[in-house]
């Protein structure tokens, strides 16, 4: 293994591991000397300095750990403040529309009247707090569940549950009647 | 040497993902052209595999025994006369299984590319975020008029109903009918104790009679079920000459002071 | 800002995001043009490939995403933890390679291909996060469509959709020389 591999080797296992990675560590990736390894890493280190490069390699006593580079911080700011443009899907809506008028609700609720599964959908409505858990179910599993939360009706413009527009009865009837209807037209058949 | 072959050759049905799969296994095993499928030996086949599935789950089942309709069908089409079609031309009955078995070897073979390439990219590894405290716990604002867009309380009342109704259709509609029968449409002990007296005083009638004031299907579905739960109890017995005569209702004496028709509480 | 500082900060901001950022986000954080964005970082991709580095960019659509070069992975497996890997079962590869290539899709259309119900494999592969609901067809009954991710990108290593292996017609074809050449053999014997 040529000098450019065993930096290639050194960076992608301080990039996987994420924390500090003992000198050992990398050795062990390597095959090498521990002390061989050491004035590697201790090079590469000054060698980013010196490029101005984004990431940096933070050293303590025998470990080391990459990181970004202090002047970075503005900009992870930057991004992390950039406004993100939140959209509510169908599913989300639909999840939405479940939680509101069925709570206090389970995830298997959801899913079971979606008639698919819905965690991404409830996670995300959580995200963005207009859902929250309300406590545990007293029931095998003890599922969590979930309502609205005050985020909600300000969104809506509400002040309780209580002012969410009523089911529509008529609706209901209808659906049954369908549904009695299909029930003759096979019971004739 | 001989039995050890033949468990070799014998395959568990459970690793066929479905009827689609085990068509095309007996297709390859063959070694028989796709696009010219010895319908009879093949079918053969099939119901031998078939019949050795037999305690197996009963979902599955159906799935492989709608296939096993399927090429009988087409293997009767075959001993008929060619059906000619508005062209002219003479249909072959399997056209249309060849080209179910063929979209389906198509994305057979290509879920095995998949597969490949996903070993490949499992090479790679990710890290999650190191984000310096402030920045990782910043949360931008989420304008909610914007993430709402143009969803308003009714409209979110429309989407929950069109849910519910979307499960409602789901549900078988006859059983769904017993349940409500429960529920409130019909009240059955009214129902019962109606039965009960009008039986009392009239201890010999038709099942007829009995509708007189049936408003509903579902009332007359209670009424019918009422009979059969008093001829369970031996309070009355019920004849019918045929299947279109009608059903004559007779309450069995216990005492002098009349029918004895026991309290119907509840038929749930 | 010179180009070496501009590939610095994009450097700092996939190292620190580790998730994959979204090209508006890189452009937020440098003040540039999206095109412009792009092209930088597509540079710095293909020359880190060049340079033989630990590290690569890998591109999903429109985002971005830093990960170890495939590489490395010999030398990664000997020290950090391999990346959680799902096998998937054939009836999961089977129907994802159905929503992959017909997307987007209804259950009905998975089913009616497999000739098996197909609902637990579409909400497993939902629960894997390899498929997701797009929204409801505009269909009798709304029925729910399905789409894959951006971990399907992910794990099966594409930067689109366009990338995938190609569905054809001739591959139909092939399969059927494959059948006559066998009947044909069979025939000889």
């Amino acid at each position: 293994m040529d000098r450019r591999q065993q930096e290639a080797v050194i960076e992608a296992v301080l990039f996987a591991m994420g924390d500090s990675v003992e000198l050992g560590k990398l050795a062990e990736a390597l095959g090498e000397e521990k002390e061989t390894v050491r004035q590697i890493v201790v090079e590469m280190k000054k060698r980013w300095e010196q490029e101005g490069r984004g990431i940096a390699i933070a050293e303590f006593e025998d470990s080391f750990q990459m990181c970004t580079r202090g002047e970075m911080y503005e900009y992870l700011v930057r991004v992390a403040k950039t406004p993100r443009k939140y959209v509510l899907t169908d599913s989300l809506m639909e999840t939405l529309s479940i939680i509101a008028y069925k709570q206090p609700v389970t995830r298997l609720d959801v899913e079971r009247i979606r008639g698919v599964n819905s965690d991404h959908a409830v996670n995300r409505l959580i995200e963005l707090e207009l859902v929250m858990e309300l406590g545990r179910m007293d029931a095998p599993g003890r599922p969590l569940l979930f309502g609205t939360t005050e985020q909600f009706l300000r969104s809506f413009g509400v002040k309780s549950l209580e002012e969410l527009p009523r089911l529509n009865e008529g609706k209901w009837e209808e659906f049954k009647q369908e549904a009695e209807e299909e029930a003759n037209l096979s019971l004739q058949v | 040497m001989g039995c050890k072959l033949e468990m070799a050759i014998e395959i568990k049905l459970a690793a066929f993902e479905g009827p689609l799969d085990l068509l095309l296994h007996l297709i390859e095993k063959n070694k028989v052209d796709i696009y010219d499928i010895p319908i009879s030996e093949i079918t053969e086949q099939y119901l031998d595999y078939i019949r050795q599935m037999e305690a197996q789950d009963m979902n599955v089942m159906s799935e492989f025994l709608v296939m096993a309709a399927t090429l009988l069908d087409i293997k009767c089409r075959m001993l008929l006369p060619k059906e000619v079609d508005e062209d002219g031309e003479e249909e072959d009955p399997r056209a249309e299984l060849v080209a179910k078995l063929l979209e389906y070897k198509a994305y057979k073979y290509m879920s095995y590319e998949l597969k490949d390439m996903q070993t490949d990219a499992g090479r790679a590894f990710y890290k999650g975020p190191t984000l310096p405290q402030e920045v990782a716990s910043y949360r931008a604002p989420v304008d909610y008029e914007e993430l709402l867009g143009g969803l308003t309380l009714p409209g979110l009342r429309g989407l929950f109903e069109s849910c519910m109704k979307r499960q409602e259709d789901k549900v078988d509609p006859i059983r769904s009918r017993f349940g409500r029968i429960e529920k409130d449409e019909v009240n059955i002990d009214e129902k019962a104790k109606y039965v009960t007296g009008y039986i009392r005083t009239h201890s010999r009638m038709n099942f007829r009679e009995l509708l007189e004031n049936a408003g509903s299907r579902m009332d007359v579905i209670v009424t019918f079920l009422v009979v059969l739960e008093l001829m369970k109890t031996g309070a009355v017995s019920v004849e019918q000459e045929g299947i279109e005569a009608d059903i004559i209702i007779t309450a069995r004496q216990t005492s002098e002071e009349g029918t004895d028709v026991p309290e119907l509480t509840s038929l749930g």
